[in-house]
């Protein structure tokens, strides 16, 4: 039987630095917090599926907590930090000298440079990297939807875009993986000169990145409906085919219906949305104030987030 | 004694065969055909047997050499290169697949020479047969090794007293006597082709292997599918497996 | 023509020790010697396979001593036969002609003639896992003499057979030796086998070469001990040299007094071949220097003959006698016979 | 002959070692204490190697009974148990863990049974040990049985004529002549397992092992970091093939 | 004591059939018979190694057809000696003791003794791929006696050895036997070996038992033609019987009439030891019913002694002749002798 004094958080990968910090800072030291870390719909399937249990999930999007855990293994969830679409590279990659905020788009079109983002249909980081082209190219008015139609079978009209399953890479400039973070090594190894990655992990990898601005990076809340203009359709032209909306980043968290140790993964939980949250902001997650709560909330928390409906 | 082994064999098979068999339980006829049998499920099959079949291909070439030499010949360096050789199958697998990539993607010097070649390593089919083969290359090296070891030296001997050359030597007795380790050694090699997905994901996600579909599957639409997608795997391993045996027990 | 020059060979604790011997082109040589005397390690190196620390093998004129195994072109039949256990019968007989190029049908005619005269034609689609020790033997033997080799060596080539085989391809080898003329070493520790088939026999001891020569060479003249009791010396004793009269060597075995025709000093070894002591039923007309009477201690039946022991004044002296001889002259145990052995039978083996 | 043997063979070795270099080349000894050397990295080198270990004698307990019967006993079903024993090597390494985890999770009723005997299969040291010693099976099996075979039965019929019973017989002459086979299943064993990341993030992320870590910090951390944690790893491989291979070779 | 009963082998192409035979307690029985008769199979099947088709192997009185090798008490030597590779000689020699759970002190003592007498003591540490064929061959012997076993199956123990060694042990063989009495099958080629060994012998051809008796009896009435040439025959013919006189049988070999005093009918096979052929050099008073003159046609020296061949009215007849009588008589090519043969020693063989 393991300790009834140690909690096992589930966590989007993008989340174990400030984790780690957190638990460093928390308090009670005769809690062990064990954090496993994987993609946010693995670390939801472990549970759901392969009967892990876990005492506290946070995932990358806060949507697959309603939409994936419901009724049966989660009943709130916490909106409590975000982040932000940014453009990766290194030293390495090609024209890294002359790169800025105007010109990005037409150095990612060139036909030399090598671009990569995920895979839309298996990572959100990949569907909104789409968005972030779709509304980059209306900001910037240059035809980067063209880049996506000439270099992948993905199909773009206005601020809408089909995203087939499986994605086929037509050209050379651009390269996919399943996981955004898989596009690290490629990058490191010189393959990739850039990519869309999310702030926290070009921070917490050293990397160098470019800040987008804000009507195209969707981490500010306040711009959600510019966000919601842009409708990505994944796994296009299957029945699996789902429409998926630009919204802002926002991290969630919840503790599971299996957790084994509730009480003290609330307490955590609780450290984590108070004196916490600092810690996100260093990482490039900017942080919720008040954190955002939904559903059926726990008395023990009800005190420091603001419960919607 | 027998009791005693027959009891522990006992154990082992069903720790393999009890997860084997969960597995695939409850997975309907339909369902296979529907996500185990639809094209793309069909052609990553394609992809990673192929891939497979040629990095194990390409292994015999180079690692019966390689084999031969280490039992062979006495020359420094050569305890080294054994264990060398063995270093592969311990580092993780997504550092393998970070290791060729580093070496070999195609802005390296070599890499820019492969690929001018048609042999780019990122994303292609060349991509994924080497990291097959990196990942392989202990099983079928060290299993020649062994092989060749077995071979009686005398009958080499005597072979070469009737007149054949090192290699006519090699090519009619060493190999041939040691033909069970070459069967291992492959269908080893091979099967640790196809399971490897972590280096995969990181070298060459196109085109998709079968295994890297059965694990997308799993992520993106769960285990229902992506058991249905791994039978048709396991069938055909199974059988070609059975076949071997069968085959090279003959002998 | 095979030439070994002070060849040395160092294995462990063994050594074989300036091994010269030369071997002329078609001549039939004979190895005999003890268990591990170093017979098999100087056919492996004439082959090729152990590396001598010293020394040169000379085949056919050219230094061989670096040339590897199949540039040296000998056929080799090893104490362990070595059989290719993947091939049948039929394609371990037809390896070396296969090697050599052949064409199908000339070796499947090969093939067959030797493994009829080998006794094995039954066998050529079984794996040597199925064959019996003879049979083994057999298949090692053809495999080597199929190639009409120019050298051959053969190690035991026909110990595990029997006495109808055995002599039958005692004879077959006599035949196609003089057929194709091959250089054969042969080694065998059987002496009926080394005498039928050697030009010249060699004698091996700890390693060195004892004694080389022909078969009456080394009968008569066997210079050794060891050699003595090798080549049937049934009756080998301690001698001491007394003097010499009327130009014959006088020589003392314990209280026996004898006559010889050879030299020698002090103390020597004295061998008396068993077929030189003659016995005699009365006194005639004797021409032996060595006359005495002697008293039946044991008779054994030996190959269609039988050996009886005399004693002479306390020494043992074998002699051997027909079934017709024991009949005539009666001789039984405790009977007394009066012995004769010429001065030339009486060898003094100084060394 | 023996020329293009060696430009083959050393083909094959520079295949390997270039990768490898590249990896290590530019991690200086800082980052190597820094990161290779901590508590963490400490602690999860010890879990792995102790895991994989325990993994590798439950396979040699319980592999040799198997490898044994499959070569000294005739019983129908044979060559299926064969290759049964060679499947866990051909499934993508993340279904793997999901079929240990499907099977054995505390959830099941075997589970929960080994569970209350204090080896719970998630996250636990013995989930570990069960996911490297499932994926190494074919390794070790398929090495004894190649050893075993390659063991003349004269001698054990010798030995039986002598008075030894079959056990006997099994633990002086078949055993210690197949002791090549054991070593080489042994060390292919343990090195698959310790490479094994896929399924123990699945069934057994925690207690961490060095190579779940060492993939941990190159998706948090990056290359550098990563390189960092493998080196000692690498180089405690490396010393134990060399040692390993150099023993085994005097005899 | 160990019996076979209606046995039965099917391996492959050949067969053991109805085999039946008794070993007595502490008896000692030599089989021999040509390459590939199914000896070495025959051991195999007694040992428990081969499992017979049909009938009983019963060892000691109770039926051990279906026991393990290891519960049948055997010791072996086999035809390969099947040393264990990775145990040194000492090791290898006092395996068997140490299974009997013997002290190590006690295992030191009888390992150096038995290898004292084998000649391997300068051998204990090293491994067997380090010995040459006749040392292996002796540890296997050694291993197989150490144990004084109850019963020992010996596959053609002492073939690779030297005459010395070879009938050192031999005679080892003997004493040790007479010394704890096991019981002992021992396969041969070696007719001097088998005759100086053997209570009783067996002879097999084709899978089966053709012949088991004593040796003078196997010797006197070969009763198969197979036989006779085993045991030594070197005079066989295809006769005729064409009557009887004066209670004698009359025979006819082509041209040449003989008596004998055994029966038989119409065609059948003659044999005539050569021992028993004896050569005089004057007419005097002769017992033998067969007197007739031949022509030397061949001498041959075999063993110590001279096989000579005479034609006696076309038919060739072998006689042995010692040294002594060749130079009494001037035995030489192309000069005639009177020869005599008993009717005692014309046997016919009728099968
Ligand atoms: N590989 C080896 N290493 C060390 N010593 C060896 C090796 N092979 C043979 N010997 C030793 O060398 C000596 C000669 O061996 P060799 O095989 O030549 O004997 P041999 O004359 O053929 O004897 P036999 O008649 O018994 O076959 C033996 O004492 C043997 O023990
Ligand atoms: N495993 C086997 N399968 C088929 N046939 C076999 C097998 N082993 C032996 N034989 C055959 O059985 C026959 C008898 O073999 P066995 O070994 O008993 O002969 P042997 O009398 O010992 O002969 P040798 O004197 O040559 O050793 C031979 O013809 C042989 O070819
Ligand atoms: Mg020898
Ligand atoms: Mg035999």
């Amino acid at each position: 039987k393991s300790k009834p004094s140690a909690i096992t958080v589930f966590h989007a990968g993008s989340l174990t630095v400030p984790l780690q910090k957190i638990i460093s800072m928390y308090p009670d030291k005769a809690v062990e917090i064990r954090l496993e870390g994987s993609g946010s719909v693995e670390a939801v399937r472990k549970i759901t599926e392969l009967g892990k249990r876990a005492d506290i999930l946070a995932s990358a999007d806060y949507r697959l907590i309603p939409k994936m855990m419901y009724p049966k293994y989660a009943d709130w969830y916490v909106i409590f930090a975000t982040n932000e679409i940014v453009l990766t590279y290194t030293n390495k990659s090609k024209y890294a000298s002359e790169i800025n905020e105007k010109n990005w788009p037409d150095i990612i079109m060139k036909g030399d440079v090598k671009l990569g983002f995920s895979d839309p249909n298996k990572d959100p980081c990949g569907y909104r990297s789409v968005i972030t082209l779709l509304l980059s190219s209306k900001y910037y008015n240059k035809p980067l939807d063209q880049l996506l139609m000439n270099e992948t079978n993905i199909k773009v009209k206005g601020m809408e875009a089909w995203v087939p399953d499986p994605i086929e890479i037509k050209g050379k400039g651009i390269v996919i993986r399943p996981k955004s973070v898989e596009l690290l090594s490629l990058l490191e190894a010189g393959v990739l000169d850039y990519a869309f990655e999310y702030k926290s992990v070009a921070v917490q990898h050293r990397l160098k990145y470019m800040q987008l601005p804000p009507e195209i990076n969707m981490g500010s809340p306040a711009l959600a409906k510019v966000y919601s203009k842009v409708k990505v359709h994944i796994f296009s032209g299957s029945e699996k085919e789902k429409v998926l909306t630009g919204a802002p980043i926002a991290y969630g968290l919840t503790v599971t219906k299996v957790a084994e140790n509730r009480e003290q993964a609330l307490k955590f939980i609780r450290f984590l949305l108070t004196k916490g949250l600092d810690v996100f902001k260093e990482t490039g997650q900017p942080p919720v104030r008040p954190p955002l709560a939904y559903g059926n909330i726990p008395s023990e928390i009800k005190d420091v987030v603001k419960v919607n409906p | 004694m027998i009791q005693g082994f027959a009891a522990l064999a006992l154990l082992l098979i069903s720790f393999i065969v009890v997860p084997l068999a969960s597995l695939l339980l409850g997975t309907s006829s339909q369902e296979i055909v529907k996500y185990g049998l639809d094209s793309e499920a069909l052609y990553a099959l394609y992809i990673g047997i192929s891939a497979s079949i040629i990095a194990t291909v390409l292994l015999i070439i180079s690692g019966v050499p390689l084999a031969y030499l280490l039992t062979r010949r006495d020359f420094k360096g050569r305890d080294l290169i054994k264990a060398l050789v063995d270093l592969p199958f311990v580092i993780p697998h997504g550092v393998a697949g970070i290791a060729l990539l580093v070496a070999f993607n195609s802005r390296t010097p070599l890499g820019f020479i492969l690929s001018n070649l048609g042999m780019k390593l990122e994303d292609s089919f060349w991509g994924i047969v080497s990291v097959m083969a990196f990942v392989s290359v202990p099983l079928m090296v060290d299993a020649l090794i062994d092989g060749f070891s077995g071979v009686d030296t005398d009958l080499e001997h005597v072979a070469r007293g009737l007149g054949a050359s090192e290699s006519e030597t090699f090519w009619r007795i060493t190999l041939p006597l040691a033909s069970r380790s070459l069967v291992t050694g492959s269908l080893l090699s091979w099967a640790r082709g196809m399971s490897e997905v972590g280096a995969l994901l990181i070298v060459a996600y196109y085109p998709k292997s079968i295994n890297v579909l059965i694990m997308e599957r799993f992520w993106t639409y769960g285990l229902q599918v992506a058991k249905a997608t791994a039978i048709p795997l396991l069938v055909i391993s199974l059988t070609t497996f059975v076949l071997i045996r069968r085959f090279s027990g003959r002998r | 023509m095979i030439e070994l020059r002070d060849l040395c060979v160092d294995l462990g604790e063994f050594k074989l020790d300036e091994i010269n011997l030369s071997v002329k082109k078609g001549e039939y040589i004979v190895i005999m010697g003890p268990s591990g005397a170093g017979k098999t390690l100087l056919l492996q190196t004439i082959l090729g396979i152990v590396k001598p620390r010293k020394g040169r093998v000379i085949i056919d004129g050219r230094n061989a001593t670096e040339l590897p195994p199949e540039k040296r072109n000998l056929s080799y039949v090893p104490q362990n036969y070595a059989l290719f256990p993947h091939m049948t019968v039929y394609d371990n007989i037809a390896f070396g002609l296969r090697i050599r190029g052949y064409k199908d049908l000339e070796i499947f005619s090969n093939v067959r003639e030797v493994s009829e005269i080998m006794g094995i034609k039954y066998l050529l689609q079984r794996k040597p896992s199925k064959l019996s020790g003879g049979e083994q033997q057999r298949v090692a033997l053809a495999r080597a003499l199929v190639v009409e080799p120019r050298a051959l060596l053969l190690d035991e080539p026909l110990s595990a057979l029997d006495k109808v085989i055995k002599s039958e391809l005692q004879r077959f080898l006599k035949k196609i030796h003089s057929k194709i003329g091959f250089t054969a070493i042969h080694v065998t520790h059987d002496f009926l086998e080394a005498s039928y088939l050697a030009d010249r026999m060699a004698i091996m001891y700890d390693g060195k070469i004892v004694r080389a020569g022909t078969l009456d060479d080394i009968i008569t003249y066997p210079r050794d001990r060891r050699v003595a009791r090798f080549v049937g010396g049934e009756n080998i004793y301690h001698g001491k040299i007394i003097g010499t009269k009327g130009g014959l060597t006088r020589v003392k075995i314990g209280e026996l007094e004898l006559f010889s025709i050879y030299n020698g000093r002090d103390e020597t070894l004295v061998m008396i071949r068993p077929e030189d002591v003659y016995v005699h039923g009365k006194m005639g007309s004797m021409s032996a220097q060595n006359i005495f009477r002697g008293i039946v201690e044991e008779i054994e039946y030996r190959n269609s003959a039988y050996l009886v022991t005399f004693n002479v004044k306390g020494v043992l002296l074998r002699s051997v006698v027909t079934k017709q001889a024991l009949e005539e002259l009666s001789i039984a145990k405790g009977k007394k016979f009066t012995l004769s052995v010429k001065a030339a039978a009486v060898r003094i083996i100084s060394s």
